[in-house]
């Protein structure tokens, strides 16, 4: 009796609209404890789940990961088997297996994360890293003592250019006399490479990098926390992406001293949005079809909030405050290319 | 002769068992339910026509670059690189399904063909510098595989697309996809590739079993010496069988670009479609029959983990552990056979 | 009772076969005891027997008196046992002195004292007479220097019984001449000697007793002074055998080789053959008197297209074939049966019968526009193993599990079969038994009595003056003289090979 | 930027970017010289990392600064052990040689993954918190320019790597250990007719492989990467692979080809920055290291030949 799969679909997922509205999520290859968008994504379906007295599995909160690229839209299929009622797909990469099985399955709903895909039963779920960028910029042009800042990017994409980009407008706003050297990885996941990229740009007098490599940027915070252990009078500075990445940047010098070099980092707060949709959906409110930017307004993207604002002068939070209100404001538009 | 052909079958059979065994040992003694594990990993590959489609979907590509690795190995190299002509075999055939207008008769053979000669290209450097230069194939075609992903991954970025991360889909015309399993599958990806699997398949084993070419190629893999002596052009075949091997390789490539996506993407790492390939080959002993088993196994297994996480709470690596150790049993024959022999006398 | 090792009725079975059934070989102290038989009689399995490579399934063995059990090599090195085996037991890429004292170094602290090393070998190898390089690479010396490495490792290791698996098979007769005195002076220093070997004439030379087995069987013990290699051979074949061979004079007609001089460099770029000439006439064999590298290897290798050839013309039946590719000489008429059948003769991991069509594949009625034909490959085998004698269990069976004799039979048979013009013979007979020689050197001659030309190389005289219709000394690369065999002696080839005579170069200038 | 800065740059990248490359080539060289051969590397150095981080993250607190030298001790003898799996297919069950080392890849990977999982309940660990420090080779470094190039800001394991390079180049080529090694890789039937155990050798061909292998991965995991997830080896193992090749399987062929890729990866990390390099579009940069292999063995390494025996089980009796 397995091949009656679809009409039994229908009847559970009436059924199941009744009692509880269920969701789940599908992982790129990166799982869904990179410490990146997929955990955060992970998070905020956990805390919908939580809020509304949902279990994880079938008929609650669950999530798929995928080992490679072949595997997003079995996965996706098995979540539509599954009934869950509203199913996410994180990261751009799903954004074809999306587009195709929405298609197909006219009753499932979906999100895509960090993409567009054009179906009426697909929202597109974006961000404005470009906005939190600028920001994590104006924090680089204010901070840096040598003039040269850097940025490591993990593969060449539309997404990580919008990071770049932004990055630099930031910089460039307070600091037009800061260089800012631009290198790619040309992985996420190669941190021998961060890490040598970062060697040159530390070597070369760099003092801060904003990196938006994945596990690349491994690389950079282990290389900024062993230099600042051989010399703890340097300053240098790490900023995290996506989440806030103090942690990854404690250290302890030889005598034992504990520090810190993150910066600050530029948070996307994928739970939020997740979570918000999630709760729109449930009543009814699935906005089908639309194109969703969380950016700044949305209070989904912005520099990592106290108490790990630490290493910033007063003067530099004043000034990001500002740039942000100019932001909200829209006298600022901050690029994307 | 009976008794070995009757080895020869019951061998693998034994080592799936095993490995499969040795599987639950770790489930039970990590907390975890054999029984539930395997049965979400059997529902996960025969569950569902919708599986079933998917996991005949994930045996299309690795029989072929089962087929380009087993190839290369009958001919005396060692064809490590098929990760990489997979990759350019992918590019190329999306590239040629996306600009070119022409009718399906056309542009759906074009399209594979090309991919096939891209891993041929790919396969050839490997081939004419171990011919001409006496250099390694295996460290020449480990880094064409880097080369390969880096290449692809600008193409895709600067040269197909304006700095996307993927290309458009492929036209309709230049598509494996097949309405038809479609339907049959309830919308698996499983697609018309198989056909050209199976085809690839019945090729390699004629031209390297029956045809004078394969008789040189397999002379040249085993002696050099007798062959050059026997009045083969060594070297030739040397880079024909690596170019023969690549072509195997792009149409796996092909196979995911016609077929499985219908596009191209920037990839921040190999797909492992060439590696998973010297284990198919290496589980098929090399034979074209022997590739299809393993693809089959391999296929199956890799579908049919992704459901164990979700039905049955088992880490899908559990089934990779289970593949590693069907692999050793494979290879430790000799130990299986020690068994077995035993096992006989005892019972006489 | 001073018997030093006593072999009584070993049995050693493998999976199919008995090679050794109930022999029993007793060595007195100091004698050179020989062990004849057959290709596949079992020699080699016994010998490894006693040296604790093999265990055998029956019988005792015991050293001066003593039953011992000898489980590994290195028991039997501890009885003082060594051997010197069929094919050498020495590793390439070291040096001479490396693998003496493998397994047995010196040491000084943690690594080995080379010096101490060099010094103990080259003592040893001034008491025995074995003059080698201890520092030389084993790739770079003659086989016969190899062999006196083989020699000095048992040595080294205080060996007081030595076993030689067939030690004569791959030396020149200058080689030999030095092996033999080399055992007189071990037997004058105690040792004694366990010799296997094919040929009768050192047998009656050098042994004083010779213990025969066949097909796996013991057959008997004869002092050497009591009998004769004739009585010998048919002990050891089960029949008589002819020794020289029967033929008619030749009637050799026009030029089928003509070599005209020629150049061939080897894999160093040092010229080896240097302006040599040589024709060779339908109808006749022309053998190829030479020591081992004196240019022999190079000059066939350039004939056959194996090598390249740098100056100079050869012509097969008056068209040039200089520097063609391999297959298109084949195919304007030359057979050639490799120096090293393992190397170059065969796909050893190729069933007997693909090998039987390693040249004509392409050619009907094997393959048919790029499809082979199994049912005509295999019928052509079939029939050349039948006409040819091959023994193997099948024509599907792979050309590795043959003995190297029905190897040689295979690649003869092939050769042979393609009915060439010129047929290049290189070593044809190295390793083989008596019986397996008359049946060689009865085929070579009927080439040449249906008008093929025959090319004959071999390093032993005996062959060369019995096959050949002409002899043709090659020394450093030249063709130094041209002997009728009927007209010569061994002790005038072996000065000739030796470059102390030049007769043509005399005549000529 | 000028050549001198360039050189500051590129060779200390060179170094701690060649080192995990080193020690798990020595272990391939072991191995193949003993005439095993490992594309296991690859798995065996996952091995290494993920057992160099779980004890890192675990002990950290009990031995402090001690924790990185342990944790690659024990990544060393935990990988070790591993490579038994090898040792007992290759060697004693005669399995082909390359298809169990493909197994070691797909065993070490997946269990590693598993016990992650199983240890951390998700897919990567976390961050250890001490590592080794940057490091000034006394006196040496003081030592103009050469100094600042290659003795100060590195890590000593890359010293060590080289150290240990020639200790076992020393070992293979002067010491009967090492002879007798060789030659049960290049003739095991002349090894085991001198009375040399051809199984025994082999076994620790195999482990030491697995021990430099593991070493490698700790140290490439405790350096570079500082936790552990799927991604963390992932294809250094094949590239030490092409470094025992590319050295001819000598220990300091090896060393010298390890080197050689960290200097191509530095140049392409340093062509980034060099004015007139910068605008060349990326992929040229990030396909420098491997081009730069191809050529140099085409144009003069060339060809090498590796031990007679890798690749063949040794069967007593056989011809
Ligand atoms: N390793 C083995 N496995 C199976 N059978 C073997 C093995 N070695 C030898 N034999 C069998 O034992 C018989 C005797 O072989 P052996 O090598 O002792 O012959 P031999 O007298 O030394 O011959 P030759 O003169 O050619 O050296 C062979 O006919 C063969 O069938
Ligand atoms: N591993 C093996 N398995 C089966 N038979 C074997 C094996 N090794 C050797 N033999 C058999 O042993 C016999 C003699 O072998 P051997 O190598 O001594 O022959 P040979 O004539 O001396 O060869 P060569 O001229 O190469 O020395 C052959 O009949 C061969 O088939
Ligand atoms: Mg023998
Ligand atoms: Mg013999």
């Amino acid at each position: 009796g397995c091949g009656a799969g679809a009409d039994k679909k229908e009847e559970a997922g009436g059924k199941d609209a009744q009692d509880a509205f269920s969701i789940a999520m599908v992982t790129d290859e990166g799982g869904v404890d990179d410490k990146s968008f997929n955990q955060s994504a992970w998070e905020g379906i956990q805390e919908y789940g939580k809020a509304n007295d949902l279990e994880k599995g079938k008929g609650g909160y669950n999530y798929l990961q995928s080992a490679n690229d072949a595997d997003y839209a079995t996965n996706l299929n098995t979540l539509v088997r599954n009934d869950f009622d509203l199913i996410y797909g994180v990261g751009y990469k799903l954004q074809g297996a999306i587009d195709e099985i929405a298609g197909q399955q006219k009753n499932a709903h979906f999100v895509i994360v960090d993409s567009v895909v054009e179906q009426p039963n697909v929202v597109s779920l974006t961000f404005k890293e470009n906005e939190g960028s600028y920001l994590a910029g104006v924090v680089a042009g204010l901070t840096t003592k040598t003039n040269k800042i850097g940025f490591v990017g993990g593969i060449e994409s539309d997404l990580i250019t919008k990071f770049e980009v932004g990055f630099i407008e930031g910089v460039k706003a307070v600091n037009p006399n800061a260089n800012v050297d631009v290198q790619y990885a040309g992985s996420f996941t190669a941190a021998d490479k961060g890490k040598a990229i970062a060697s040159s740009m530390y070597g070369a007098g760099i003092d801060i990098i904003y990196h938006a490599a994945g596990g690349s940027g491994n690389g950079v915070f282990s290389e900024a926390i062993d230099l600042k252990v051989k010399n703890p009078d340097r300053e240098l500075w790490v900023i995290g992406v996506d989440k806030d990445q103090y942690e990854d940047g404690n250290g302890k010098t030889k005598a034992g001293e504990e520090f810190n070099i993150t910066l600050t980092s530029m948070v996307k707060r994928v739970d939020v949005a997740v979570k918000d949709l999630a709760e729109k959906a449930k009543t009814g409110e699935f906005p089908g079809g639309e194109v969703l930017e969380y950016g700044i307004e949305e209070d989904a993207i912005g520099i990592a909030p106290a108490p790990h604002d630490e290493h910033l002068s007063e003067e530099v939070k004043t000034k990001v405050a500002e740039y942000q209100e100019k932001i909200l404001k829209g006298e600022i538009v901050v690029p994307t290319k | 002769m009976n008794l070995n052909r009757y080895m020869n079958l019951l061998i693998p059979i034994i080592a799936i068992l095993l490995g499969l065994i040795c599987g639950a040992i770790i489930m039970l003694v990590s907390g975890y339910n054999p029984i539930a594990g395997y049965s979400a990993l059997w529902y996960g590959i025969f569950g569902d026509s919708y599986y079933i489609g998917e996991t005949v979907r994930q045996i299309t590509p690795y029989i072929l670059s089962g087929l380009a690795v087993a190839f290369a190995f009958r001919t005396g190299l060692f064809n490590i690189g098929v990760e990489g002509q997979v990759l350019v075999g992918w590019l190329a055939a999306v590239w040629v399904g996306l600009a070119f207008e022409l009718p399906m008769i056309i542009h759906l053979p074009l399209s594979i063909i090309v991919a096939a000669l891209a891993g041929a290209l790919w396969g050839f450097v490997p081939g004419f510098l171990k011919a001409r230069f006496k250099v390694h194939e295996v460290i020449v075609s480990i880094m064409m595989n880097y080369i390969a992903l880096y290449v692809t991954n600008a193409i895709i970025r600067d040269v197909i697309t304006d700095n996307a991360d993927k290309t458009d889909n492929i036209l309709p015309t230049a598509s494996l996809r097949s309405g038809f399993f479609e339907n049959l599958t309830d919308f698996s990806r499983m697609h018309n590739g198989i056909f050209i699997a199976i085809i690839a398949t019945i090729i390699m084993w004629f031209l390297l079993e029956k045809t004078t070419k394969g008789f040189e190629l397999r002379a040249v893999g085993f002696n050099h010496d007798a062959a050059h002596y026997s009045g083969m052009k060594v070297n030739r075949n040397i880079i024909l069988s690596m170019v023969i091997s690549g072509a195997f390789a792009g149409l796996a490539g092909a196979m995911e670009g016609l077929g499985t996506f219908e596009f191209a993407s920037v990839k921040s790492g190999f797909t492992g479609i060439g590696f998973d390939g010297i284990a198919v080959a290496l589980i098929g002993g090399n034979t074209a029959l022997g590739v299809i088993f393993g693809a089959v196994l391999f296929g199956g297994l890799k579908v049919g983990a992704l459901n164990m996480p979700s039905e049955a709470g088992v880490p899908n690596e559990l089934v990779e552990i289970v593949i590693a150790l069907i692999i050793f049993f494979v290879a430790a024959s000799y130990f299986i056979r020690l068994l077995l022999f035993r096992f006989k006398k005892e019972g006489k | 009772m001073d018997y030093v090792i006593e072999m009584l009725n070993i049995r050693k079975e493998f999976p199919g076969i008995i090679a050794n059934n109930n022999i029993t070989l007793q060595v007195k102290k100091g004698e050179i005891h020989a062990l004849l038989g057959e290709n596949g009689a079992g020699k080699s399995t016994l010998m490894n027997v006693l040296f604790g490579l093999y265990q055998p399934e029956k019988g005792e063995i015991r050293v001066k008196g003593q039953k011992v059990g000898i489980t590994n090599p290195t028991i039997a090195n501890d009885l003082g046992i060594g051997m010197v085996h069929q094919h050498f037991m020495l590793v390439d890429t070291f040096t001479v002195t490396e693998n003496i004292i493998l397994g047995n170094e010196p040491k000084k602290g943690i690594s080995i004292n080379l010096k101490d090393a060099e010094e103990k070998v080259k003592e040893i190898s001034k008491k025995y007479g074995l003059s080698v390089d201890p520092s030389a690479k084993i790739s770079d010396i003659s086989v016969g220097m190899q062999q006196r490495v083989e020699i000095l490792k048992t040595l080294y290791r205080g060996a007081e019984i030595l076993i030689f698996d067939e030690p004569t098979a791959v030396l020149t007769p200058q080689e030999i001449k030095e092996l033999i005195r080399i055992f007189k002076t071990l037997i004058n220093e105690g040792k004694s000697i366990i010799l296997i070997t094919h040929k009768l004439k050192e047998i009656m030379e050098v042994c004083d007793r010779v213990t025969v087995i066949r097909k796996g069987e013991g057959i008997g013990t004869v002092n050497v002074a009591d009998t004769n290699p004739n009585e010998l051979a048919s002990l050891m074949v089960g029949r008589e055998v002819a020794f020289t061979t029967e033929k008619k004079p030749a009637a050799p007609t026009k030029d089928v080789l003509a070599i005209e001089n020629l150049v061939v460099k080897d894999n160093r770029q040092v010229p080896m053959v240097n302006s040599l000439s040589l024709s060779v006439r339908a109808g006749e064999i022309v053998g190829i008197a030479g020591v081992d590298g004196n240019g022999q290897s190079e000059l066939i290798e350039a004939i056959t297209g194996l090598r390249k050839v740098e100056g100079g013309t050869i012509k097969l039946n008056n068209k040039a074939i200089t520097n063609m590719h391999p297959r298109k000489i084949t195919e304007s008429g030359v057979g050639h049966i490799p120096e090293d059948r393992h190397k170059h003769g065969l796909v050893l991991d190729f069933p007997i019968g693909e090998n039987m069509v390693l040249q004509t594949y392409y050619q009907q009625p094997y393959s048919k526009s790029g499809v082979l034909n199994f049912k005509a490959i295999y019928e052509k085998a079939k029939q050349l193993i039948k006409e040819f004698d091959v023994r193997t269990p099948s024509s599907t069976t792979l050309a590795r599990a043959l003995s190297g004799g029905n190897q040689q039979k295979a690649i003869i048979g092939r050769e042979v079969d393609r009915n060439p013009d010129l047929l290049i013979a290189a070593q044809p007979t190295r390793g083989l038994d008596v019986g397996a020689i008359e049946f060689i050197h009865n085929r070579l001659i009927e080439q040449r009595d249906n008008g093929r030309a025959v090319l004959l190389l071999s390093f032993e005289l005996d062959e060369i003056i019995n096959v050949s219709d002409r002899i043709a000394v090659i020394y450093e690369g030249e063709i130094v003289a041209i002997v009728d065999p009927k007209e010569t002696t061994e002790q005038e080839l072996g000065l000739l090979m030796a470059g102390s005579k030049r007769q043509k170069a005399g005549e000529t200038s | 930027m000028s050549i001198l800065q360039a050189l500051e740059i590129i060779i200390p990248t060179a170094m701690f970017v060649a080192a995990p490359l080193i020690f798990t080539a020595l272990g391939g060289v072991l191995s193949e010289r003993s005439g095993v051969v490992n594309i296991g590397l690859e798995g065996l150095m996952i091995i290494g990392a993920f057992v160099g981080i779980v004890f890192n993250l675990s002990f950290v607190d009990m031995f402090g600064s001690a924790t990185p030298w342990l944790s690659i001790l024990v990544a060393m003898i935990v990988t070790a052990i591993f490579s038994l799996l090898h040792a007992v297919a290759s060697i004693t069950f005669r399995a082909d040689q390359t298809v169990s080392g493909v197994a070691i890849n797909f065993l070490a990977l997946g269990l590693s993954l598993f016990l992650v999982k199983i240890i951390y309940g998700k897919g990567q660990t976390d961050r250890i918190s001490v590592s080794f420090n940057k490091w000034d080779v006394p006196i040496l470094s003081d030592i103009p320019i050469i100094g600042k190039i290659f003795f100060s800001g590195g890590y000593v394991t890359s010293y060590i790597a080289i150290i240990v390079a020639v200790v076992v180049w020393y070992v293979l080529y002067k010491t009967p250990f090492g002879l007798r090694l060789r030659s049960v890789g290049e003739h095991p039937m002349a090894a085991d007719t001198m009375g040399i155990n051809v199984t025994r050798m082999r076994y620790i061909g195999v482990i030491l492989s697995g021990a430099f292998a593991g070493i490698g991965g700790a140290v490439y995991a405790t350096i570079i990467s500082r936790d552990f997830s799927h991604a963390t080896i992932s294809g250094q193992g094949f590239m030490a692979l092409a470094a025992v090749i590319f050295g001819k399987w000598h220990p300091l062929g090896a060393m010298g080809a390890a080197l050689f890729f960290g200097l191509a990866q530095g140049l392409s990390i340093i062509g980034g920055s060099i004015p007139f390099l910068k605008d060349i579009p990326t992929v040229y940069l990030l396909i420098l290291p491997y081009v730069l292999t191809i050529l140099a063995l085409t144009g003069f390494i060339g060809r090498a030949d590796a031990p007679k025996a890798s690749g063949t089980p040794y069967i007593k009796g056989k011809r």
